[in-house]
Formats: C-alpha cells, structure tokens, sequence
C-alpha cells in the first residue's frame, strides 16, 4: 500500500465523551445510543446549558463517560426530578435518560405526568424489553412472546398482559410537542434516531412543551441471544410492536 | 484487485467480540481474528475495499474505529 | 413588624419564603393541605414555583431536583405520604442533596418514622419538632440553614395543631451565621470543560475524575452524621434541676407538659419538664442531667410508645421510665385524641407522683 | 382578662368561617388571640368545632381548651361535649332554628337566637352562621360589629365575593337581635 | 285529592343499600353514582360474586351503606389490590372505586398498568376534577381554567399542564376490552352511565378483559359553586374536556 | 426427602411454597431478584400465582389483596424497594392483612427499616433474620404462621448470603400448631346477606354493624402488638454463661461471630456470642440474661450502628455497650464489604478484650 | 286542572337542600319550602302534575324520593 | 477432608456457571457443599467471584472463606484478593490464553492451561471456562468428569440448549489437559 493523504472523517468518540471504556456487554444497544445523544448535544451547542438526570440500569454509565453534569436518581423518577431541575434554571436543557423497565414499569406516573404537564424536558427511553441491570426480566414494555427470566416460556398476553407502548400514551397527552421513535440496530437507524433527539432537544430546550424519544436498543444477554442476532431480532420482534418513526411533531 | 476509498483504526483491545461491524459493513471487508484479545475477545481485522462509509463506527458499541477517508481511491 | 394573626401553616410558608425557599412541591393530605395551599398562594408572588405534584413520590423528587439544581427546596405531607417519600430522602442523604420536609403529621405515631426513616442505607434525618406556631416559624428558617450545612434532608415534625391554629406571630428573617459555597450544585454551564459535576449516591465519578465509590463514600456519610449528631441536640429543660419526677414530652405536647408542670409546682409537688426541641439527634446527655435527681421518668407521648425508646437511651436503667401516653386519634383521624388535654395528663402524673415518689 | 369560646355544629354550617371571622376581628381591635379548630377531612363525620381565645395580655399557648367561658352553638349534635367544658356562670348562643334538642349545662346562661329564620330573611339560609356570630359578639362585646364585617370581607375568598353582601347583612342582622338580649360583661 | 291505586316505581334506596344516610355535601354527584353502582351489581345477579375495591375520597363511604364485600386500600392503588384480590378469586367480580385524584393523579400507573395486564377487574373512576375530600385541590383532571385551592386564578395550561384523560389512555392500551365515559348531571346521562356499568361489569366478570367507566360527578364544594350550578357546570366545562360517550367496546 | 443442593433464593420459595404461599408478586431488584426468578419459576406448577408486578408499591399493593383474600401471599424486595413498600406494610399491619416480606437486603444497613418501620402510625412488624439458608428455610415457614396467628404482614431479613448461597437443604413441611380460621377474609359471598365483610383501616363499619372507629381500632391493635412482643422473642445465645465478653451479631453476620468466639474460646478468651433471631420483638430480656456476667458488650454489625440502640434498651448502662462494625459495602453494592470476614472481627474482639477485659 | 300520573314521598329531614330535584323535574312540580328541616336546609314540596317520570329519584344525591304511579291518571 | 476453591474471573467469563457445575458434581457423587459466590449487579464493575467448599463431613456454614487451598483463575485482574487468601501448599489453574500476567503466590503451584486457545478448538472461544472446570476438576479431583457433564446439562436454561454439546466437549478437552499434569492429592 503506497502513502496516500487521508483525512478523519469519523472519530471513535464522540466530542463531549471522556472516555470509551464501559462495562456493558458485548453487542449491547446502549453505547450508541450515548453517542448519538452527545453528538446530538454537541451539535446543538448546548453542552453548557445540558443537565441530563439518568434513572437505574445498564446506560447509567454514561454518567462517567459524559462531560456534562448529570444527576443520577432513583429508578423510575427521573422526570419528576427533571422537573426540579429546570424550574430552577429555566434555561438548562434538561433531558432524562432512562430504561423501559424505568419508564414503562416504574416510573410510568412519572413521565406521563410530566408530559402532561408540559415540562420543558426531554425524555430518552432506551427500550431493550428487559430489566437489563437486574439479568433480564420481563419489564412492561417487554413484548409478546419474549423470553425473560420472569417469562420462561415467553410473555403470554392472557397472563403477562400486554406491553405499555409508552411513546403512543406520550403522544395522546396535550403537553408533549414531538414523540418519536428510533432504533439502533443499523447505520441507518443510527442516523434517524439522532436527527429524532436533535429535534426534541432543541424543542423542549426552546420552549415547545415535553419531547420524547424512546429509542429500540439491543440487550442480547437479556434476549438470550448471540450478539451478532440482535439486530434482526430486535427488527423481527420490537419493532413489530414498536413502529419506527415520528409520532407527533407540532406546537401544543 | 479491490477499489479502496479509505481506511479504519480498530480499537481491537477495546473490542468485545460482537460483531456487529461485520454484517455493518456493506463491503464486506471486515472480518474475524482467530486470535483474542487481552479480554479474551476476537475482534475485527480489515481487508481492502473500505469505502469510509462509518457503518461500522456508527454501530459499534465499545468505540473502537476511526475511519479516514483517502484523497483518492486506491486499487490494492 | 407587628405581629400578625396568621395561621400556623401560612406562618409556616411565609417563613420559609423569608428563608429563601424559592421551590416547594406538595401533594394534598390533612393536615399538611393547608402548607400546600398557603404556598402555591405566596410562591407566585415571591418569584418562587409552588408545584400541584402529582403524587408525594412526585413532590419529594422534584424537591430533590430543585435542590441538587442549588435552589432552597421544601416538600412536605403526612404519615402515608411520609411513608412514600422515604425512598427519597434517603437517597438524598446519601447524594447529599438538601432539602426541607414538612411532616404536618396527624398526631404523635409518626416518630419512629421521622426519627428511624424507613428508607435505605445508614443515614440519619434532622428532626425538629415544634411545640407551636412560634417555634415552627423559628425552625422553619433554622432547618433550611441546617439542610444547607450538612447538605441533607432535614425534616420539621408538626402537626394539627401547629399547621392550624392562629396565632399572633412574630415573622422576621433569622441570621444562623455564613453557609459553604453551593458549587456543587448543577447548573450545566461546566459541560465540555472537563470540569463538569454530578451527583451520584454511588459516588462513581467520572472516567477522568473517580469517585471514592459507594464504601468510602457511605463511610463519609455516617461520619458526617456523627458531627451531627453531636454537634445539633437540642431540648428544653424546666425546673427539672430539683424533681423527683421529669415528664418527658415532644411537639405540641410540650405546652400541655408545661403548663401541668407548673399546675403541680403550685401544688407543692417537685416535677419537671423535659422537651426534646431535636428529634434526632436526641439530647441524650441533655436528658440525661435533666433527670439526675429523678426517681421516675414520665414519657408522654399520643402513641404506644416511640419516644420512649430514645429517653431510655438517654437514662439507662438507673431509673424507671413509665409511658403515660397510649394510642389516642381524634374522630376525624386528623389529629392527637382524647388524651391530649391538661386534665388528662395532670390526673395521669398526679397519679404516678403519688404511686412512686410519694409512695 | 381572658374569655374562650368554643364553636361547634356540623360541616358545612360555617363554624370555622365565624371562628376566623372573630379572631380576626378581635386582632385587629388590638387584643392577643388563639384560634384552633377541630374538623375532619377524609372522615366526614360532619362534627366541626373551633375554640377562640382572646386576652388583653400574654396567651399561654395551649390549643386544646381545657375549659370555657363561652359557647356558640350552631348544632346540636355535638353539644354534649361542649356543655362538659362550659364553666358556670358561662354563656353559651345557640341557633335555635336548628338545635331543637335539651340544651342546658348547670351554670350556664343560653341564649337561643333564631339565625335560620334570620338568615332566611336577610336573604340566604346559609349565612345563619354570620347572624348567629353577630349575635354573640354583639352580646359578649367579644369584637365589634364593625370589624367583623371587615374581617369576614378579608376571609372570603375572591371566588365567593357574591356572598359578601348577604354575610355583612346576616352580621348586622345578629348584631341587632343581640343588641336586644341581656348584655353580659365583656373581657375589657 | 281522591285515592287511587298507586305502584311503587322506584325506591329511594337500591338493592344492596344499607342505608340512605352520608356525610357528603349537598348537591354532590357522588352517591348518585353510588346507587346505579349498586343497581348495576343487583341486576346483574353479582350480588354473591362482588368484592369492592375503594380508594381514599369523599366516596369512600360507599363501603358503609352498600352489603357487599370491601376492601378500602390506600390512596391510588386499588387496581393493584384488586389484582391481588381477583387472582385469588378468579370467580369473582372485582371491580375498583376511585376518584379523578385517586386514578389520574396518584394511581395513574396502577390503573394503566393493571389495564396494560387485562386483569379482568372493572375500574370506576368519579372525575370531579378535584381532590374533594382534601378540600378541593387540583388534580391532574382538573380542567384547564378551573379555579382550585391550588390553583386560584384556574388552571393555566402553561404552568399547571393539560388534564390527563385516563380513559383515553386506557383505551388505547390493548388490554382494555371496554371504556366508556358518562356523567351524572341529568337523569338521561345518568341512566346512559348505568348502562356503561352494566356492560363494563359484565365483561370483565365474564373474562373479557380490563374495563373502565370513568362518571363525571357534581363537586359543587370543590368548584366553589351553588349546588344547583353543578350540572350546568359539569356540562360546560368538564364534558368539553372528556366527551362522553363509549371509548372502545370489543373483544381485544 | 434427602437434603439437596439449593440456592437460598431457590430454597426460600420452596419451602414458601410449601408452607402453602399461592400469591408472590414481585418486582426485580438485586439481590432479591433470584427469589422473584424463582417463584416465577415455581409457581405456576404449584398451582399459584407469580406476578411480575410493574413497581414495587404494585406488588406489595398486589399482595395484600390476595392476603385480605384469604391466601397466604407474599411480596419482597430490598433497600429502596422496601422503602417504596412502607406505606402498604403499615397500612396492612393496621387494616389486619397477614402477607410475608421477604427483605433480601443488600447488607445489613437497613435494620431501622426492618425494625421501626417507615410507615405511618403505631404499628411494628415481626422480622425474622436467618443466619444462613437452613434457618432461612425454617424462618419461611414460620413466618406464613405467624402472619396468620397475627393477622399481620410480618418480614424476614436476609441478605445476599442467604439468597445466593447454595447449600444442602432439609426441605419439609414444618407444623407449628393450629390457627383460628380466615372468616374475615373476603369472597364475596356474602353479599345482600346483610353480613357482608369489609377491611378498613379506619374500622368503620357498616350502617347495620357500625365498627369501632380509628381510635379504638388502633388502640387494640396497640394491644396486640403489645402482646407479639412478649410473647414472639427468639435468640441464639453460645457460650454466654460465664463469659467477660459477649459479641451481639444478627443474621448472618452471626456464623461469622460464632467461628470467631469458638476460635477465641480455643485460645483461652471467656468470650459469648449472642443473636437475636427475632429482630423485632427484639430479645431484650434473653439478651440482658445473656450479659449478666459480662464486662463489656460487643455489636458487631455491618453498619453505622442501628442494632446498637436494641442492645443498649435490652442491656442499659450498667455495662459499656461498644460498637464493632462500621459502613462496609462490596465493590458492587450488592452485600456486606470487607468487614465481614473472620480474621477482621476476631481481630477487633481479640483487641477489644485485651483493652477492657485484660487490661 | 293538572294531569297527575302519579306522587312521591319526599324524606325531607334527609334533604341537604341542592335543588337538583328542582331543574330535573320537567313538569316543574317541585317547589323548595320556604321552612328548613332539623338540618337547617330548605327542602322540596310537591305540587300537583307528577308524571312519576322519576328525574328526581334518578339525580337526588340523598335519596328522598320514593315514586309511585297512579294506575290512572287524575285532574287536580 | 475438607477442600476450598476460589473461583475469579470477569463478567462473562462463566465463572459462576463453572462454580455451580462444580459444586453440583461434588453433590450427586455424595459431598457436602457449600458454594457462594460474589458479583455485581447495577454495578457493572466487571469482577466475578465465586468460591466452593467440598467437604465428605459437616460443613461449618461461613460463606466468606478466610483462606483457600485452591483457585481457578480465569482472568488476571482480580488475582492479587485472590493470591492473599490462597494458602502454601495450594494450587492456582490458570487460564493463560487470558491471563497474561505475572501470577504467582509464595507456596502455591501455578498451573497455566491455555483455556482460551483449547475452547477455540473445540468450537467457541466462550467455551472457556468449562475449558479450564475439566482441567481443574481433573487435577484436583474434586468430581468427575461425567458428573460436570450431567451437572453442566442441569444447569443450562432451555433457551440455551444449543450450547451443550460445546459445553461438554469444552469439559473433556479440559479434563485431557489436566489428566496430562502433575495430579495432586484428592479430598477424599
Ligand atoms: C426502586 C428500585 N427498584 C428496583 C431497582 C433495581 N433495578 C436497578 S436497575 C433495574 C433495571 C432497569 O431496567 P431498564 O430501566 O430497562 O434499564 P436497562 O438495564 O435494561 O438498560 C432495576 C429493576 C432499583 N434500583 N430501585
Ligand atoms: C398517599 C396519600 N396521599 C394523600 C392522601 C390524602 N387524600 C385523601 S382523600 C384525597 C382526595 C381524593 O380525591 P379524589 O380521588 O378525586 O376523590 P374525591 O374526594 O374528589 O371524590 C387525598 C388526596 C392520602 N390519603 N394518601
Ligand atoms: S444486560 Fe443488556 S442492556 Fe445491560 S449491558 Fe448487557 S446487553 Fe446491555
Ligand atoms: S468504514 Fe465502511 S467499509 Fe470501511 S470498514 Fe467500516 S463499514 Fe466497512
Ligand atoms: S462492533 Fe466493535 S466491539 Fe463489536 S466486534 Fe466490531 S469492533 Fe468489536
Ligand atoms: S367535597 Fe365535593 S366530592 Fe366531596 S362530598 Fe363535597 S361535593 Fe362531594
Ligand atoms: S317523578 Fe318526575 S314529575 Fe314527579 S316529581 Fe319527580 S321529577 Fe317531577
Ligand atoms: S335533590 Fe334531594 S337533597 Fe337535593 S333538594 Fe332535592 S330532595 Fe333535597
Ligand atoms: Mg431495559
Ligand atoms: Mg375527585
């Protein structure tokens, strides 16, 4: 191979991130999905306005690798929290990063609440179907037929019940400005997803009312599954249940 | 011989061993080591063609690529 | 200014704004409505926000929220809602985030809750409980300069009485001497400086700046509780250098106590009073002088038996400790019963002077 | 000098609204008052009571009246309770258009006012409670007839303005029937 | 008047019934609700099958006028006691009482995700837009403009947020077999909400499904109004935010 | 049966199961989480139900139904999740609804928790602390028992040893005697009798049958728990009889204190070791017994000292009551830290006897 | 002359006076008393025009009515 | 006789499997076990910890063991806990295709096999630790290689059958490395 010029175009990490060293396992969806997000703040300029408030589960460690300021909080309550936060600085765009098991199971009062109440937050659910932190149990946002430790035989609607489709409840309430629902199982849904947390970023950091992003994430471990089967898992199945997409976008 | 439009530098001792680069990869020029890593992991090699298209930083979840993207494409 | 007729839970909520709270959060529950509602009145005016929380688990994170964000927050409720917000205020003692709760309890059986938690970890709650509206107007303001300087969750246990009588009070800003800088608090203006903060429980830190982690930091923590506990016991102590007999009493009970007290001193019988101002800490030593002469320690409390537990503490064995409350709800549920009275506790101390000392 | 009343009836006759109506009033005329009051919330179980003291001096601070030198009773319900504490030589104003039931306690003075009827009459049964506190005050010397009007005008909250007009003429009203009574001593 | 032969063509009291008397205010539209609760039951034939569920809230007296079972929980979680209570007794016809506070407020992920699950349990939730019984505070289905003890001036959407229309969320969840919302401001709407009971009774007893039937009821107290404003004001304030009507009625 | 080889989680459902338990509902928190794991597990082909509850005030909420329903039920979890669960333990302890909480703490810092509650109003909770997965599965049973027999939601504080340790286990059906029969449970059946049930808290009845009010309700139930705690103390005491030191430990630090006191024994040392098994009705009259002889009284407990206060209500001041453990978590936050090993508490024992009892 | 189809009991010792009674009744046959029950409230009497149509019974949160129907219907 | 193996490795390494597998072996050939074993949960910290004690009599129930007489090593990072607690006379099996640091203990015989690299060959790198389990249980004699293999096949969840054949294979192949070593006296 002969000396030619090369440029970078595309960095490891992503700016705002003080390291990429994590314990989260092989193949897991999460890491990402932090990239993306500091990218997405990064690129909207608010990293010295950004409070971010994250909740309890694997993605809880984007607290050591993010150079913004971060409170970690009890499991599910993140949004009541925020709100603490930004009624004291209004200015702050202040996000919440959670699990499904943290928004859906609970912490449901808590983001429905706040999106009806307008807050000017953003709320980041990172969906895998599972309690990921705790080994993989079934959470309410786990789908039909998934197996979870709690569901041996895979969530039996008639007695498990059926998944909260959290963002569609989001999206029926009056306070939210813009729901929208992204994955990152591909490059392609990698860049969707982001372009979905810029726009409710800058939403709810200018005013518009509650966004929310729930974003689809691998957890093979909790799926029981090779690392490699993830992706097409989680587009067989999740998003079967969970349609890809903007759910709504407009003023109040 | 295989166009090649630019290159990447694999973190393989941050890697895990997902594999998720791979089937990320359109051109299909990264693959497997037989070896592991310090962690005990097997991790991506790269074989000429890279297009630069990121595919594989985007979706890797332990942060180990950059790409670069050459002047001018190459034939290896 | 003149004193005000006000009452007690709008004193309350002015106090606390003349303190600087500029954040509360509250669900409704008799009797702590009341504070609720003289706040979500005055906040507006005073540049503050007066959140309608959903629910108690609700009110007590935003308050959370706002005082990690560097505000001077509050929350507040009652029994049930204590119950639930007990997840939270231990985790803010052990995040280190202040705030003030008001525990407009309905009676007296909360005391192992406010004094014992019932949230998780090793940590430790400042409980003051006033005897009436005037000394919840002084705690008020005490306990948000206490949160600040030991950045934790403090707690005023009132009830009933303090939140709804009127009284004549006397409303002016305390000073309690200078407070730590919050440069601590969040406020995202160091993001990307490598200098940006968090607040963790874990106290993991950040990759280019580790925390101690959860051992070294729960072990901080408990130290910290240690100076407090030494260093904020406070109490009330009448004419007990000279009793045979010392009534042990809390909160609103006290002026009942007091006032028996010196019916009895009239009567020629040598009793004292003891009012333990701190819940926890505990004036263990206080008690403990108070009753060096004692030949009897009366509890008296509107409960099975809480306090007790703690004036036993304070005196060992040495001296027989005699409950002299029980169980007693008015038929509302909103408050101390039947037993809460002069002549009911007169008769009852009456009684065991005659029994043990007299005897 | 020191005199208490007790307020009792059930919820919704106003009890809690005339006790803040007469210490309030008492304040402003410069005297020393404690006011508490006793009323359910989830229990409804409808007893409703409030206590005010008012001194020329010092108060001792003890919410719960061990005894009374006066009652304001606008239902009979509770009165059992009531009378228990009155001290003799006591007053104790009662809604007579209500509280058909024995009211007697030894020692004490009752005063039967008819403020439903009256209240009916100034235009709304439901400020018998205003005519039955214009009565007492006016009859104990308690407050003013005056400063009652203006402490009720300051107690009504802004979304119940359309009730000032008939509460101001119900305390009027009282004040006259009471003004007709046996005056007793007032505390100055 | 001469005498003629007269028929009794309704009573006073409804079957099951103990007694007429309560502490609630004039006017209120609680124990109206009360009794097509009871005629439901009776006619129905589920007089030996019902276990009562209720919350904490000035309808909370029910449990003393009506002879049948009951449990009084605490605030906001009955439809997770009665989960309990049901899969005890799969026979039986379990329903839940509970107020606007108690569901939208302090028991909104109880409700949601006791619906989510399908347990076969009838939710019946009195919306008075207040918490009554606390004295009249806003709850999260106080309607925007309505002038609460926490909310003076009415509730202002930019700060208090938008009211939370449970039923809505309920039904879009796919484990709700039934929901339908009526009032008791007329005979005419109160015969329709009868009618909702019946069927919503009947269905989840029969194994269908959750269902929910949410009864706006009169708080002449809490709106600070004449009683005989109540109806009026129910039908111009609070019918505007929540249509009456049935929701969903299918198998899921 | 011969013994098999059990996970403590695994055990602990088992032997639940076989004490009758057809309700679990639970929500995942470590190390609690293997016990849901479990009964998810085991239930279905027992004939019961295990619910993934969505929140942990959902499955104590859950439990009480089924228990108020007649069945023997149970919920669990730790930390926080028994702080979320405070509220419902309290309200069933005074509404009268028997269920198991089976506490798998994550270390022994929640002994406040475990013994004075957290919930409103006066009411305590019977808590058993095994000190290893026998005593685990024995304690399981009995718990189901003493819940019926009192008509009360009762505890069992484990932790992650007990849990996560496998061992060979004697699983049987235990007898502990006859209990009256559940005819306040409700069924429904009753209904248009004129005789239908109810459970309140507040026990008010029925218009035909008016109940007795808050007041006296709760002064009975006062009554009740008077009784629990004369009559349902357990203790362990080895080797107390003549001993200068007595180490006071609870659940399953306890082993280790015992190795350490049989070791100090060997070398010579008069050493006891004593362990309530009942945490509450705390021992306090075995306990004193325990340390009549004694110089000095040691608590070895892995945290900034909680159990402490029981042993000084028990023991007074006649005799130095000292602190042994401190805060010591491990590196995942899951269980006891490094305090808890032998050689650290022999060390501590040893040194402490030197200084007071040698010395 | 008014068609009268049928009557009611009225339990006015129970009426908490809300006047619902008053706007349900299409033929405007319920007028309140000028006098008030041991309770204090004014309550509903009636006049004649009854249909029996029951509107009263349906709304009255206190339960104070009882409806009968006449088996036919008389002029008052 | 009474025989104590540490088990160390990082998060999913196997290192608890292997644990149960031993521990379950030693049971159905008639022992007495005790095994705990120590991991993180929301804090993914990375260590993972397990420790099995072997007994033919009575077990003293202390799951904290103060000192091991033997250790199975499947990553280095967390050897120096480890190397403090393994008594002279003891042995360490070391996964060397891992563990590429200096360990060593004074008094203890350090047995490397190359876990990583056996594991390869029979299928799939994870394999590992059952790899390093066959060797282990083969030089020690603590069970059977037959009985890991039943115990293996117990322990596996349904939805992971499709890794049992590897599994045994993993055991047997370590089970020829370690019969190849130095053998060291069984327990019993
Ligand atoms: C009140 C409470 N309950 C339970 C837990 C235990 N817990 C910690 S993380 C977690 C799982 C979170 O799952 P999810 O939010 O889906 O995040 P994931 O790990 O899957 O990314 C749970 C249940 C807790 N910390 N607090
Ligand atoms: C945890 C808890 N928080 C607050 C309360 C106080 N509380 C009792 S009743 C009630 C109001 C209920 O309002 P709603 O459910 O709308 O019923 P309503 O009285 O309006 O019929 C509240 C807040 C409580 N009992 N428990
Ligand atoms: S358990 Fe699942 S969510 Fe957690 S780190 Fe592993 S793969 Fe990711
Ligand atoms: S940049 Fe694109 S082509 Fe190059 S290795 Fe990565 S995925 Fe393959
Ligand atoms: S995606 Fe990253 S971690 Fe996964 S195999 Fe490729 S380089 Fe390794
Ligand atoms: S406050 Fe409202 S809901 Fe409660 S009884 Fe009165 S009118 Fe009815
Ligand atoms: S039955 Fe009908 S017509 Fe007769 S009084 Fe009642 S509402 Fe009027
Ligand atoms: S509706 Fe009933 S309570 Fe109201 S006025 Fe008529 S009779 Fe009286
Ligand atoms: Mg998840
Ligand atoms: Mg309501």
């Amino acid at each position: 191979m002969t000396e030619v010029a090369q440029k970078k175009v595309a960095s490891a990490l992503a700016p705002l991130q003080l390291s990429g060293e994590h314990h989260l396992c092989p193949g897991c969806g999460h890491p990402v999905a932090w990239r993306i997000l500091l990218e997405a703040i990064s690129e909207l300029g608010l990293e010295q306005r950004a409070i971010g408030v994250v909740g309890h589960g694997c993605y809880t460690n984007i607290v050591q690798l993010a150079d913004i300021d971060f409170l970690q909080c009890l499991h599910g309550r993140a949004p009541a929290v925020a709100t603490g936060v930004k009624r004291v600085h209004p200015d702050a765009a202040v996000f919440t990063l959670q699990g499904d098991g943290d928004v859906a199971s609970e912490g449901l009062a808590e983001v429905l609440h706040t999106a009806a109440r307008a807050e000017r937050i953003t709320t980041i659910m990172l969906n895998n179907g599972v309690f990921g932190d705790t080994g993989g149990q079934m959470t309410a946002a786990s789908v039909v037929g998934q197996r979870t430790k709690t569901s041996l035989d895979g969530r039996d609607a008639e007695t498990h019940g059926h998944p909260v489709p959290v963002a569609e409840l989001v999206a029926a309430l009056a306070g939210s400005a813009y729901v929208a629902r992204g994955s990152v199982n591909n490059a392609g849904s990698i860049a969707k997803s982001k372009r979905y947390l810029k726009r409710a970023l800058e939403l709810s950091a200018a005013g518009a009312g509650f966004t929310f992003v729930e974003i689809l994430t691998m957890c093979p471990t909790g799926w029981f599954l090779p690392t490699a089967e993830g992706p097409g898992y989680l587009e067989g199945t999740f998003e079967q249940t969970y349609p890809l997409g903007v759910l709504k976008d407009g003023p109040r | 011989m295989t166009l090649t439009r630019g290159t990447v530098e694999i973190d393989t001792e941050r890697c895990k061993g997902c594999e998720l680069c791979i089937a990320a990869c359109r051109p299909g020029v990264l693959v497997m080591s037989e070896e592991t890593n310090h962690q005990g992991y097997r991790f991506p090699l790269l074989e000429p063609g890279c297009t630069a298209c990121r595919a594989c930083r985007d979706v890797c979840p332990d942060y180990c690529f950059e790409v670069f993207r050459f002047d001018q494409a190459m034939e290896v | 200014m003149p004193a005000q007729l006000l009452q007690g839970s709008d004193a309350v909520a002015r106090s606390a704004i003349e303190a600087g709270c500029r954040f509360f959060a509250g669900y409704p529950m008799l009797p702590f409505t009341d504070l609720l509602e003289a706040m979500a009145r005055l906040m507006p005016g005073a540049g503050g926000v007066c959140m309608n929380a959903e629910t108690e688990i609700e009110a007590v994170n935003m308050a959370l929220g706002a005082g990690a964000a560097g505000a001077r927050a509050a929350t507040g409720s009652c029994g049930q809602g204590i119950a639930l917000m007990q997840e939270a205020i231990a985790e803010a003692a052990l995040n280190e985030v202040p705030f003030v709760v008001f525990n407009m309890a309905r009676g007296q059986q909360d005391y192992f809750q406010a004094t014992r938690g019932g949230g998780w970890g090793d940590y430790r709650t400042i409980c003051l409980a006033p005897k009436d509206v005037n000394e919840a107007v002084e705690h008020t303001q005490l306990l948000f300069h206490l949160a600040d300087l030991y950045r934790a969750p403090v707690m005023m246990y009132g009830d009933y009485l303090i939140g709804h009588t009127y009284m004549s009070v006397d409303m002016q800003r305390r000073d309690y001497g200078p407070l730590p800088p919050k440069d601590w608090a969040l406020d995202g203006r160091r993001g990307g400086t490598g200098a940006s903060r968090q607040i963790w429980t874990w106290a993991m830190g950040k990759a280019n700046d580790p925390g101690p982690g959860p051992d070294l930091h729960w072990q901080r923590i408990a130290a910290k509780f240690e100076d407090v506990a030494r260093a904020e016991q406070r109490w009330e102590s009448e004419l007990c250098d000279d009793a045979d007999t010392v009534v042990v009493s809390f909160g609103s009970a006290g002026p009942f106590v007091s006032q028996v007290v010196a019916e009895l001193r009239a009567d020629g019988l040598r009793v004292g009073a003891f009012r333990p101002v701190s819940l926890w800490p505990f004036p263990e030593t206080a008690l403990a002088e108070a009753c060096a002469s004692a030949r009897q320690v009366l509890v008296f409390e509107v409960n099975a038996g809480q306090m007790i537990d703690d004036v036993r503490l304070s005196v060992g064995h040495r001296v027989p400790v005699r409950p002299l409350g029980r169980v007693s709800i008015d038929f509302s549920g909103m408050r101390q019963g039947e037993i809460l009275t002069v002549p009911w506790i007169r008769e009852r101390v009456r009684a065991a002077m005659n029994e043990t000392v007299m005897g | 000098m020191q005199r208490e009343v007790v307020l009792t009836g059930i919820g919704g006759q106003g009890v809690q609204l005339a006790a803040k109506t007469l210490a309030m009033a008492a304040t402003a005329e410069g005297r020393q008052v404690m006011m508490s009051s006793h009323y359910g919330g989830e229990m409804r179980g409808g007893q409703t009571e409030a206590s005010v003291v008012v001194s020329d001096g010092q108060l001792r601070p003890v919410p719960i009246l061990e005894s009374t030198w006066s009652a304001y009773v606008m239902h009979h319900r509770y009165w059992p309770g009531v009378a228990e504490r009155l001290r003799a030589g006591g007053i104790a104003v009662v809604n007579s258009s209500v509280a058909n039931e024995e009211i007697t306690a030894p020692g004490v003075r009752i005063v039967p006012v008819a403020a439903g009827e009256v209240a009916v009459e100034v235009g709304s049964a439901m400020a018998a409670g205003f005519v039955l506190l214009g009565a007492f005050a006016a009859l104990t010397g308690l407050a003013e007839t005056d400063s009652l009007v203006e402490a009720m005008r300051q107690l009504v909250p802004p979304y119940r303005t359309q009730h000032l007009a008939v509460n101001e003429a119900a305390l009027r009203a009282g004040a006259e029937v009471g003004a007709g009574l046996d005056p007793v001593g007032a505390p100055r």
